[in-house]
C-alpha cells in the first residue's frame, strides 16, 4: 500500500514498466484471470519494482505478504503452472529473461510457494519441483567456479532459461492464436437452404468373398448341421431344383417332358433329372402318370 | 455508398443466418442511430434479390422472413452432397443370402434352424427389393411357407454364369485351410514377387486367399463392383 | 452456357453444403461422362469468387477447400444475429493448441514438459470434440503415449489454408552464445560494460517481452515451419 503510493514519485522510468508488469490477465485470455483482475491488485501493487539501476530492477518487498487466501487462490489460479510464475516474476522485476538474478527470483518465488502452502492451497506438485529446481541453482552459484573445463555440464541456469523461453514462445502462440480471426466470433460461413434433394440411396456392395465367409461362418456355428449341409449334389441341382419349382408354380400339371431342354445336352437332362428326383425326395413335387406308358405329369405339391 | 453498405449487410447476415429473418430483424442490426427505416430495408432486399439474377441461388421471402436458398434446378447436382454412403450388409443377411444360395430351394425356417436365429423379414425384404432372391413355390408343411431361390440377377451381380461356379460347400466349410492351401499357390497365379514364405505373409496373404479360394472363374467377380 | 451453369452449380453447392468443398469434391457432383475437369472447375470458381465483388459475402479457400463466408468488415453487424458471447478459450488450452499446432506430432508428455504443468484430460476432450486434433500415431516409447496434430477443421475454423499462413514462432534467442557469456558469473558483479551501456535497449526489450509478444516485430520471429 505504501508501496503503491511512493510508486509514482520516485522514479518516472518506473511510470511506463507500471503497464508492463500487469500480470498475465491483462491479457485477458481466460475468465478466470478476469476474476483475478481486482483481487491481485494488491500483491503485485506492493512488489512493484520502485526504480530501475542499470536495467535491473530494485525491488522493496512489502513487509505483509498477507493476501487473503480467496484471494491468493484466484491469484495463483491465473497462472498456468511454475514457469508461467516464474515469467511474471521476471517480468515484474522488468528482468530480460536472460538475465535473471537467480537468488532473487528463488527467494520470490519461495515465498510464493510458502503461500500457497500456508493458506493450503493445493500446492501442485510442478511448483515444489521449480522450488528444488531453483535452490539447486541457486546453491550452485554460490560455489566457486571450477575451471571452463567442465563445458560438458550445463550450465543449469542457461538450462532455466532455455525453459522459459521455450515456454514463453508458445505463451506468445497462444496468444496469437487467440487473437486470429475465427469462427463463431470473428468469420461467419455463409449457407443457404438447399434445394429439395432427390436423394438416391445408393445399394451395398457385396463382395462374393464376403458372402463366402458368412457361409463358412454360419457353418461353424451350425456344426451340428454339417452332415445335413454337405451334401454331394452340385449347386447346379439345387439351382435347377428352384427353377423347376418356378416353371411349376401357378401350374396344375406340367408335362414331365416339357422341363427338359434338349439343348442344353447330356449334362443339362441329366441336371434336370437329378433336380427333379431331389424335389420328389423333399416332397416337393409329385409325379403322376393316368395310364401305363401314358404321359407324365409334375405337379408342385403346393401350388 | 452507406446504400451499398446497407445491401452488403443485409445480404451478409442472411447468408449467415441459420434461419430466415425479418425486416424488424435486419434493423435490429443497427445502432438505434443509424438504424434504416423498414422501407430501406425492403430497398436493400430487393436489391440483394435482383442481384441473384443468373446466380445458383436466391433470395426467398418465405413466412418467418426472407433466406438465401439454392435454386431448385440446381437440385440434381447439389443432392450429391447428401448422397448416402452405402452402409454394408448386416452379417446376418449375408449368411442368409449365403444359405438360400446354397440350399435353395429353402424356407425361411430351414434357414433358422441353420443359423440357430430367428431370420428377420427386413433381411428377405431386402433381399428382395434387391432382387437377389425369389420365391420359386410354397412348402406343403403347416404354414405353406415360402420356398426362396435366387434369381439370375444375383448371379449377374456375382458375375457368375451358374451357381456351379460357387465354391463347393465343402470347401468353404474348411475356409483355413482353404485359404491357407490357395494362399501357397497364389503367388503364382498372379505372378506375385515374394513367395508367401515367412508366416507374417502367410497370415497377410489370408484375406486375399480368400478372394482367389472360389477358384473358380468367378475370381473376376470379386473385383468388379 | 454450359459454363454459367457450372458456375451456378459451384455456387449453389458452395451456399448448400455445411463444410468446405474442395475441388475434387465439386467434379463429384457430376456424373463421369459430363464431369468437367478440375482446371475447368476452378475456372468456375474464380469466376464465382469475382462476382462477389462489392456484394457481402465473399468465396474464399480454406484448408479443406471452399466456403462462402461473410465479409469480416461486416462482423459489426452480422455478430448482433447472436446473443450469446462467442466462447472464450481458456489459456490453458489455447497454449496445449499451440504445442500442438507448433510442434506436431507431439503427445502429452512433451506438452506437459514445454509447459511445466499437467494437461488435464478434459483439454484434450474437448480439441478432440471440436475435431481440432487428433491422434497420427503412437511413439515408440513405453506406454506408447499417442502423438497429436491438428486437423484441416482447426485451419479451417482459422480461416487458414495450411499450418504456413500461422503466425510465425518467436525466436529462441540463442543460447550457446548466451551461455558462454554468462559463465557463473553474478549479475550483481556485472562489469560486463556492454550489458551496463545500452540499457536503454535491455528496457526496450524488455517492452516488447513482457507484453508477451503482442508486439514482437516481426523482423524478431522466425518462420518456424
Amino acid at each position: 500500500m505504501s508501496a503503491k503510493e511512493s510508486n509514482p514519485t520516485t522514479d518516472v522510468a518506473a511510470e511506463p514498466e507500471a503497464a508492463v508488469t500487469a500480470p498475465p490477465e491483462a491479457a485477458g485470455i481466460s475468465a478466470p484471470d478476469q476474476a483475478a483482475g481486482p483481487a491481485v491488485t494488491h500483491p503485485q501493487q506492493g512488489e512493484m519494482p520502485f526504480a530501475v539501476v542499470m536495467g535491473q530492477a530494485v525491488t522493496e518487498l512489502p513487509k505483509d505478504l498477507y493476501i487473503p487466501p480467496r484471494a491468493l487462490e484466484v491469484f495463483l489460479e491465473a497462472f498456468e503452472g511454475p514457469l508461467d510464475l516464474l515469467l511474471y516474476l521476471i517480468r515484474r522485476q522488468n528482468l530480460d529473461i536472460l538475465d535473471i538474478d537467480v537468488s532473487e527470483i528463488t527467494a520470490q518465488y519461495m515465498r510464493y510457494v510458502e503461500l500457497m502452502d500456508a493458506v493450503q492451497f493445493e500446492l501442485a506438485g510442478e511448483y515444489l519441483l521449480m522450488a528444488a529446481m531453483l535452490a539447486e541453482i541457486k546453491s550452485r552459484m554460490l560455489l566457486p567456479r571450477s575451471t571452463e573445463n567442465d563445458d560438458s555440464e550445463e550450465d543449469p541456469r542457461a538450462q532455466l532459461i532455455r525453459r522459459l523461453q521455450e515456454y514463453e514462445r508458445f505463451k506468445k502462440a497462444a496468444e496469437d492464436i487467440e487473437a486470429m480471426p475465427r469462427e463463431e466470433r470473428d468469420i461467419w460461413v455463409g449457407n443457404a437452404k438447399p434445394p429439395d434433394l432427390n436423394r438416391s440411396r445408393p445399394e451395398p456392395d457385396v463382395d462374393l468373398r464376403e458372402l463366402l465367409l458368412a457361409l463358412g461362418e454360419v457353418m461353424r456355428r451350425a456344426d451340428k448341421y454339417e452332415a445335413h449341409l454337405i451334401e454331394r449334389e452340385a449347386l447346379s441341382t439345387r439351382e435347377r431344383m428352384s427353377d423347376v419349382l418356378s416353371a411349376l408354380s401357378g401350374q396344375q400339371f406340367v408335362p414331365f417332358v416339357s422341363l427338359f431342354d434338349v439343348k442344353e445336352g447330356r449334362l443339362g437332362v441329366v441336371v434336370t433329372f437329378l433336380a427333379i428326383m431331389e424335389l420328389i425326395k423333399e416332397s416337393l413335387v409329385e409325379i403322376v402318370q393316368t395310364e401305363n406308358y401314358g404321359p407324365i405329369h409334375v405337379k408342385a405339391r403346393t401350388e | 455508398m452507406a446504400e451499398s453498405n446497407l445491401v452488403q449487410i443485409v445480404e451478409g447476415a442472411l447468408l449467415a443466418a441459420d434461419k430466415p429473418l425479418s425486416v424488424a430483424q435486419l434493423a435490429g442490426l443497427f445502432d438505434e442511430q443509424e438504424r434504416p427505416d423498414n422501407s430501406t430495408i425492403r430497398e436493400a432486399l430487393a436489391e440483394a434479390t435482383a442481384r441473384c439474377e443468373d446466380r445458383g441461388f436466391e433470395l426467398q421471402e418465405v413466412a418467418r422472413g426472407f433466406r438465401y436458398q439454392v435454386r431448385q434446378s440446381l437440385s440434381p447436382w447439389v443432392s450429391r452432397l447428401w448422397q448416402e454412403r452405402p452402409q454394408k450388409y448386416s452379417r446376418a443377411l449375408l449368411e442368409t443370402l449365403a444359405l438360400i444360395a446354397y440350399k435353395q430351394p429353402v424356407t425361411r425356417g430351414e434357414i433358422e434352424e441353420i443359423r440357430g436365429v430367428a431370420v428377420s423379414s427386413n433381411i428377405i425384404k431386402t433381399l428382395h427389393e434387391r432382387e437377389w432372391i425369389r420365391v420359386v413355390g410354397h412348402r406343403d408343411v403347416p404354414g405353406r411357407p415360402a420356398m426362396y431361390a435366387t434369381t439370375s440377377q444375383f448371379l449377374d451381380y456375382f458375375n457368375l454364369k451358374n451357381l456351379d461356379q460357387m465354391p463347393a460347400l465343402a470347401e468353404i466349410r474348411d475356409l483355413e485351410t482353404l485359404t491357407a492351401e490357395l494362399g501357397f499357390s497364389e503367388p503364382q497365379e498372379e505372378g506375385a514377387p515374394d513367395q508367401a514364405s515367412d508366416s507374417e505373409d502367410a497370415a497377410e496373404s489370408l484375406d486375399l486367399a480368400v478372394v482367389g479360394g472360389t477358384e473358380h472363374p468367378s475370381d473376376e467377380s470379386t473385383t468388379d463392383n
